[in-house]
């Protein structure tokens, strides 16, 4: 073909008028206007911080700064990893994308997690939805963020899955996306699980190796559904044929890694505003 | 160009019968709440700045629609010769029309900016200079009437002075209406004293007004607040400096005793009660011919009046359960979710200003609400109040709870016209 | 023609240095966030303390989307598509936050809190 | 060169993996039928799809309008009941703008934009068609209260709160009308968002050779402005419906006053979306009026350069505006002041497009066709709308006319006069493009002074109604009050309307199926969607993409001819050597999930969450389907003679 084939250049595109990727155009333009929703969803937060409700529930006795700051660490590592991603991605390293991308997932499953965990305590702590306007902006906003993560976590395991498309378009590859999908599902909810459980007995009985093992035996058939998962998953995460994937689909991972990225932004603005500003 | 006679005088026709619309239409802009047709000082403000902004936009427009107009009948190819003739100059702009369009627009504007900017100021609230003079009462809004609140007038063991629908105020003095929502939004909109503001919940709004002279004003909700919102409406009584005093003094009493003669047989008033359709005009000409006078009538009993009658509906409005809702301040009636009807009597209006408060409108609404107001409180209930109708648990409202017979409907009527 | 061929990639990209400029970039950030969380214990002015942290986490964020998101290296488009969303919603937020102080926007519930406050502190 | 030779669609292809593909994957291949208008990709087929759907709704509304009139007609009238007359204009005002006024400005972006900036197809096919399946579900989600006991929606179209809140919404308890309402809003905030995506990478991306952004035709930019509107003005009213969501559905305060809530709130989120969207509504509308006027002059659009600017400056300030909905709030002096200001400089913008549209009249060789008369009236309509407009703008003054019928008059004379018009201008204007046949001129023009006169008849009373005090939303007033007259002949006017509209739609069905035949360029038009080889335009759109050299790209094809006749045969064998013309291939996922949406959305309604859980499993198989199915494609070659060969199947394009 054409003197170019070859190379790719991921900045520019020359079947594009202006050089820039569609997919990349298209999904700065969508964070153009997820700055506006999110800019809606904490002015919200802060404007009824400015004017409290007089029985309404005292931040700083639920939030736990050393919590959040670990999260936010970690979103800021996942990010580090997703650009990593999209490095390797370029320069056509499936197996050194698919590891990436595998941190990213699992940086990003701790990161929902500790909201999980937070979550759940506060609740314990008597903070919901319905309690007061704290708690409704609080979990709104938090959990919608949470709840980009938690796509964006989705979209990093479709991107995995997606790795191991065969190049022959004839091979029923789908059953074996579909079980792939479903075991990393199971793994993710029943390790979510068992960490729960190991937190409740770790704050019950102090955190030790008990704890850790009351944890596990209290919530058995999650981690049975854990470790066998697991096995799938690893079996699955070999594959012998050649792959579909390549330098051409660096641009899926980048604009997903935009999207990231973008998350994690997100964050460092509620983290300010929603955390950091309460200690004032 | 050529231009043909019938074309001018097409045109001619035209701009004279547009012009000639405001004689036509000059109905259009008289009538209880025109705008035009102002009675204090806000109104007549905020009537000034809509007039700068007419001037403008008419200049603007005939200057704009002139061009327009010459442009397309001087330019239009009126044959198919014209039509297919060679194309004309492909010119593509003029720099210096257009930032000059553009300044004189921006020039056109701060005309209309200025004296925008002095209003927003002036009425927002009372003037410095007058607000030692100022008369401050609040207004409530509730779904589907108003409640008014006097904070100043206190009566002994009771509280501030409350009334409903129609609100009394001082003439040629500033008043600062406080504005308080008791469950959805609505509007407060007098148009012949001032513009609108609105009731919002959790916020302290206020207006202000003055009526120069005495008079009887229309107003109405103007924020759609639920089903009834076409018809909650009320009324404004400005009244002179004593007439106010002496008004203010009759309601801060107690509701009135009448005593009957023993052994005195009650008369049935035998009034009207053809059954009226749905929407039936409230208001009867007579009223409408002279308002205040209708309304300095009701300040006083009536004449014809049953003592016999008015102490059974008395005793019916406690045995019907209306004390749960409604206050009659000294007849033991206490309840605060609906209009207080301690001085019911003096009133003109009746259901949020809906219908004129004579015998076989306040007939109608006490024997069925619901064909008078669809979906007011007093037939579905209201906080927790079973009114006339009580829901099952779907939400339906099928069980009647109140029931009013024609011949006690009579006694109540009687009753709540006494009440002065 | 379709897979492009192996060879030719290594002089397209100069820029394998990107790995350590990130590691970099993401231990920046990382001690800018420590940094943040420290300030909030100090005993400083509070308006000094929150113009600081306003500035620290527009660091972090400009940071990240520089860097990691590329814009730096990309079509100067892209950082004008985002930027028009980022300033209207900037824009908003502050007015919105603008209107909701100003004097006739306390909320009655908050007008009772503030009468509260205001007698504790003359009782003091 | 070479890279402006290539465009999206001759990307590389690999006709070396042609197999057969799991039958999960199998692609639709149908051209005509049911199931191709189902799995289409192609911009023009989702253009029509989107008009035929917006015309409908247009009716529906028209006729909700008509049952309001009809109330309105005489005072104290018992034609419907309050309850029904707020379900009228709620579902009116909902309907006319989200499912009328909207999806048929993107009929247009749909159909004309590509043609425009020479393009084979959107960006994104599928998630073009995804974008009208999700906006036919929001319809559906919207009017489905019609037809249960609840009843359809009945807090106005701005919903404040905290009317749609749990306690003031429930006539009885299970009422999900205003449920549908949030979740109809938002569904069709995800299609117009994505739809508006799609254009803008399209516009940005995909444009002819030579096309430059300052040689865009104006209803290409005014369809890129639109989209940048779009996408920053829904997320506000997303959010605003999330919260009120999770008010009704899981007990937040949000806008709950017993819990602290601010309804203001609402107020702003809202209006924050609210106004921009009215700039949504007619600048598309302007972007029409811009490409009818310079054609029927004979000449071009009058200062383009500032046209195009003064558009975004319009978006741009629209932004800053919102709070003059909000006068008789009780904002205070200062936010009231600069609202005030704010909004009196957007008639400069504004006024700049009315003088330049006089500026292309002057000189011109004016061409009176129905189109034309459409669009002259526009302007007459909408220049008297926005004088309306500023009178509003004027904080105090507007303290009388908010919420009264003033504010009703106004925004027909911009909705109407405005974007109605020139949508039905672009209708005329486009139809022998789109469908080969001529509109009857006569019919043509007696349904353009018929609507004219009827429009006016209707709403110019509506002026006099507002300033003597008659409140909007109210479904019976007194005789008393001097409205009577106004709203007779009001009501007349509105039939009248209806006799125009209701012509105007039988000469646009009766041409359909009868009309004369037209092929090319019947009107001696300036922009490329007229450059295509036939009418109505083939598939692939343009045999050979064309290569632009000036503003009115089609008008200087016409005036050079031979030259662009060589450049096009040129080209034609470039392209040929590169595999001929790239085509999308159709598909079925974005029905799939859209369906899922539709489902989901249903059962959430009805606090059915397994439901809800389940539409949103459809969602998902919809989406993997999606990811794993791969763009697909297949290409296209013409011949000499103008025959195409190739297709779906015979070289298939996999990547
Ligand atoms: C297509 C939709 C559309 C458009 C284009 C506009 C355009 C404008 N609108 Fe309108 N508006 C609505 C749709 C629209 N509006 C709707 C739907 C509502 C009601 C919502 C509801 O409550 O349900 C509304 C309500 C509304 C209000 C709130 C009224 C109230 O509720 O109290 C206000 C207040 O300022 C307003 C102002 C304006 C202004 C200043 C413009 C300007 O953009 C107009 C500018 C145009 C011109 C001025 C004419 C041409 C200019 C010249 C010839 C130049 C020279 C002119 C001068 C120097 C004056 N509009
Ligand atoms: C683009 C938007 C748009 C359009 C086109 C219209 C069109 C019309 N509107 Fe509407 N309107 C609004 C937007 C629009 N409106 C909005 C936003 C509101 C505010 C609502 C609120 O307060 O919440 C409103 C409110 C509103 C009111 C005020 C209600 C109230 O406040 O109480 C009225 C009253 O007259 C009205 C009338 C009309 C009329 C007569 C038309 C006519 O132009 C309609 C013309 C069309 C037809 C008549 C259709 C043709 C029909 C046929 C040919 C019938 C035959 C066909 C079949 C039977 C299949 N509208
Ligand atoms: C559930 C509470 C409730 C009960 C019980 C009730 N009312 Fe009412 N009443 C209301 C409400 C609320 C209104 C205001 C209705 C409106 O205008 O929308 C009202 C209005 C009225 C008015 C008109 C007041 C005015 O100023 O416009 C009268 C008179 C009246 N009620 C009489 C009665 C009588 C007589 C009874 C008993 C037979 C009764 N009410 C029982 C709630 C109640
Ligand atoms: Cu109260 Cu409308
Ligand atoms: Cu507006």
């Amino acid at each position: 073909m054409s003197a170019h084939a070859g190379t790719i250049d991921h900045h520019h595109d020359h079947t594009t008028t202006t050089g820039i990727p569609n997919k990349k155009l298209f999904m700065w333009a969508f964070l153009a206007s997820d700055c506006m929703f999110f800019g809606a969803l904490i002015s919200t937060h802060v404007i009824y911080r400015l004017h409290p409700t007089p029985d309404g529930a005292d931040p700083l006795k639920l939030f736990s700064i050393e919590l959040t700051s670990f999260s936010t660490f970690i979103l800021l590592m996942s990010s580090l990893l997703m650009a990593l991603a999209v490095g390797a991605s370029q320069k056509g390293k499936v197996e050194a994308t698919r590891q990436m991308l595998l941190g990213t997932i699992f940086f990003g499953l701790i990161f929902l997690g500790c909201q999980v965990y937070e979550f759940t305590h506060f609740v314990h702590l008597g903070l919901t939805l319905k309690s007061d306007m704290f708690g409704a902006t609080f979990y709104t906003l938090t959990g919608t963020h949470g709840v980009h993560v938690a796509i964006g976590v989705l979209w990093l395991v479709m991107m995995y899955i997606r790795t191991f498309k065969p190049a022959d378009a004839s091979k029923s590859w789908f059953i074996r996306a579909v079980i792939q999908f479903a075991a990393f599902a199971v793994a993710t909810v029943s390790s979510m699980v068992v960490m729960l459980a190991v937190t409740h007995a770790g704050a019950e009985h102090g955190y030790d190796l008990a704890a850790l093992g009351a944890g596990v035996t209290h919530s058995l058939p999650a981690t049975i559904a854990f470790v066998a998962s697991s096995v799938v998953l690893i079996a699955l995460s070999r594959s012998t044929w050649a792959v579909d994937f390549g330098e051409a689909n660096a641009i899926d991972v980048e604009s997903m890694g935009l999207y990231w990225h973008f998350v994690d932004i997100v964050w460092i603005v509620i983290f300010t505003v929603v955390y950091l500003f309460e200690y004032l | 160009m050529r231009f043909r006679p019938a074309d001018i005088l097409r045109r001619i026709t035209t701009t004279l019968a547009l012009l000639a619309l405001p004689l036509v239409t000059g109905g259009w802009t008289s009538g209880p709440q025109s705008t035009f047709d102002t009675k204090g000082p806000v109104a007549k403000a905020q009537l000034e700045v809509f007039h700068v902004t007419v001037y403008v936009t008419f200049a603007v427009f005939f200057i704009v629609a002139g061009i327009l107009a010459y442009a397309t009948i001087k330019y239009k190819a009126r044959s198919d010769s014209a039509e297919k003739a060679p194309v004309p100059d492909q010119g593509h702009g003029n720099p210096f029309i257009e930032l000059g369009l553009i300044g004189a627009s921006i020039a056109a504007l701060v005309v209309i900016a200025v004296p925008t900017l002095r209003a927003i100021w002036y009425t927002y609230d009372v003037p410095e200079a007058e607000r030692a003079n100022a008369y401050e009462v609040n207004a409530r809004g509730l779904q589907w009437w108003f409640q008014f609140e006097y904070p100043h007038e206190q009566i002994d063991g009771s509280g501030q002075l409350v009334t409903g629908n129609e609100l009394v105020i001082p003439a040629g003095r500033p008043v600062r209406i406080n504005l308080r929502t008791s469950d959805v939004i609505h509007s407060f909109w007098v148009p012949k004293l001032g513009g609108k503001v609105d009731m919002m919940p959790n916020r302290g709004n206020h207006l202000w007004l003055q009526a120069d002279e005495p008079g009887y004003f229309w107003g109405q909700c103007a924020e759609f607040c639920g089903e009834s919102h076409a018809v909650m409406r009320f009324r404004v009584i400005a009244l002179a400096a004593d007439d106010f005093a002496a008004w203010l003094e009759n309601q801060k009493k107690p509701a009135r005793d009448v005593v009957a003669p023993a052994g005195a047989k009650a008369v049935l008033a035998s009034y009207d009660m053809t059954p009226k359709k749905r929407n039936a005009p409230g208001y009867t000409a007579d009223f409408d011919a002279n308002p205040l006078a209708a309304w300095t009538a009701m300040q006083f009993p009536e004449k014809d009046e049953d003592a016999v009658l008015v102490n059974q509906g008395r005793k019916l409005f406690a045995e019907k359960n209306c004390v749960t809702c409604h206050a009659v301040r000294g007849h033991g009636a206490s309840g605060v979710n609906a209009p207080d009807l301690t001085h019911f009597g003096s009133r003109t209006t009746l259901a949020a200003g809906l219908l004129e408060n004579n015998k076989p409108n306040l007939h109608r609404w006490i024997v069925d609400p619901n064909n008078v107001k669809p979906g007011n409180k007093m037939y579905m209930g209201v906080n927790g109040m079973a009114g006339y109708m009580t829901a099952d648990d779907k939400g339906r409202m099928t069980k009647a709870h109140i029931q009013v017979n024609d011949t006690e409907a009579r006694a109540i009527v009687e009753y709540l016209h006494s009440l002065k | 023609m379709s897979a492009p061929s192996a060879t030719s990639q290594d002089h397209a990209h100069k820029d394998d240095g990107k790995f350590h400029l990130f590691v970099q970039i993401a231990m920046i950030l990382a001690v800018i966030t420590g940094v943040e969380i420290v300030l909030i214990y100090l005993p400083l002015a509070k308006w000094l303390i929150v113009s600081t942290l306003i500035v620290l986490s527009l660091v972090k964020f400009l940071m990240v989307i520089f860097w990691f998101m590329h814009l730096k290296f990309d079509k100067v488009f892209c950082t004008i598509l985002f930027f028009i969303g980022l300033v209207l919603a900037g824009g908003t937020v502050a007015a919105l936050l603008a209107i909701f102080s100003a004097h006739d926007s306390v909320p009655l519930t908050s007008q009772a809190i503030y009468a509260e406050r205001a007698a504790a502190a003359a009782a003091k | 060169m070479e890279a402006a030779l290539k465009t999206a669609y001759t990307a590389p292809e690999s006709a070396a993996k042609t197999s057969a593909r799991p039958w999960f994957f199998t692609r639709p291949k149908a051209k005509t039928g049911l199931v191709s208008w189902l799995t289409t990709v192609d911009h023009k087929k989702i253009g029509l799809l989107y008009a035929i759907t917006a015309l409908f709704f247009f009716l529906v509304g028209g006729v909700e309008a008509l049952m309001i009139r009809v109330q309105l007609a005489v005072p104290n009238n018992t034609f419907i009941s309050h309850q029904l007359y707020n379900e009228l204009f709620t579902m009116h005002a909902t309907t006319m703008i989200f499912l009328a006024v909207m999806p048929l400005s993107a009929a247009f972006f749909n159909y004309m934009m590509p043609l425009q900036i020479g393009a084979r197809d959107v960006a994104f096919p599928r998630l073009n068609g995804f974008a009208f399946w999700v906006f036919l579900a929001g319809a559906i989600v919207l009017n489905v209260g019609w037809f249960t006991r609840a009843g359809a929606p009945d807090s106005g179209w701005f919903g404040y709160a905290p009317l749609t809140s749990v306690a003031y919404s429930n006539q009885f308890s299970g009422d999900s009308s205003t449920d549908l309402w949030v979740m109809g809003l938002q569904i069709l905030g995800v299609s117009s968002v994505i739809g508006s995506l799609n254009f803008i990478v399209t516009i940005i991306n995909m444009r002819a050779p030579g096309l430059t952004m300052m040689r865009l035709p104006v209803f290409t930019w005014m369809t890129l402005f639109t989209a940048f509107l779009i996408i920053l003005s829904f997320p506000a009213i997303t959010i605003a419906l999330v919260e009120l969501m999770m008010d009704r559905s899981f007990g937040t305060g949000f806008f709950e006053v017993a819990k602290g809530g601010l309804p203001i709130l609402w107020q702003h989120l809202f209006w924050i979306f609210g106004h921009p969207e009215v700039y949504i509504l007619i600048l598309p509308a302007m972007g029409v009026v811009s490409e009818i006027l310079p054609t029927f002059s004979r000449k071009p659009l009058f200062g383009y350069p500032i046209v195009v600017f003064s558009g975004a400056v319009i978006g741009f300030l629209g932004f800053g505006v919102w709070s003059h909905h909000m006068f008789t709030t009780g904002m205070g002096t200062m936010a009231t002041a600069a609202f005030s200001l704010a909004t009196m400089a957007i008639a400069v913008p504004t006024g700049v497009k009315i003088f330049n549209w006089v500026g292309t009249l002057w000189g011109g060789q004016i061409i009176t066709r129905t189109p034309m008369m459409f669009a002259l009236g526009f302007i007459w309509m909408f220049m008297m709308g926005g004088f309306s407009g500023v009178m509003h703008s004027a904080a105090p003054a507007d303290a009388q006319q908010q919420d009264s019928y003033f504010v009703v008059a106004h925004f027909h004379y911009v909705l109407i006069g405005g974007s109605i018009f020139a949508l039905l201008a672009g209708i005329h204007y486009w139809f022998p493009l789109v469908f080969g046949r001529m509109v009857s001129e006569f019919w043509g023009k007696l349904s353009f002074w018929v609507i004219f006169v009827g429009f006016n008849v209707t709403f110019f009373p509506m002026h006099f109604l507002g300033l003597n005090g008659m409140p909007r939303r109210t479904a019976v007033y007194d005789g008393n009050m001097g409205w009577n007259s106004a709203n007779l002949v009001a009501s007349i006017g509105a039939f009248i309307l209806a006799i125009g509209i209701g012509i105007y739609f039988a000469v646009m069905v009766y041409t359909y199926f009868k009309g004369k035949k037209a092929t090319g360029d019947v009107w001696d038009a300036r922009t490329l969607e007229w450059a295509v080889p036939t009418t109505p335009p083939p598939e692939h759109n343009f045999n050979v993409t064309p290569t632009v050299h000036a503003r009115d790209a089609f008008w200087y094809e016409k005036t050079h001819a031979k030259e662009i006749a060589e450049e096009k045969a040129k080209h034609a064998k470039d392209e040929d050597s590169h595999g001929g013309i790239h085509m999308p291939s159709q598909s079925w996922f974005p029905l799939v999930t859209a369906t899922g949406l539709l489902i989901g959305g249903l059962f959430f309604t009805h606090h059915n969450f397994q439901g809800a859980i389940a539409g949103g499993c459809i969602m998902l198989l919809g989406v993997l389907g999606w990811a794993f199915e791969g763009p697909g494609g297949y290409h296209l070659h013409i011949h000499k003679d103008g025959t195409v060969t190739g297709g779906e199947g015979q070289d298939e394009a996999s990547h």
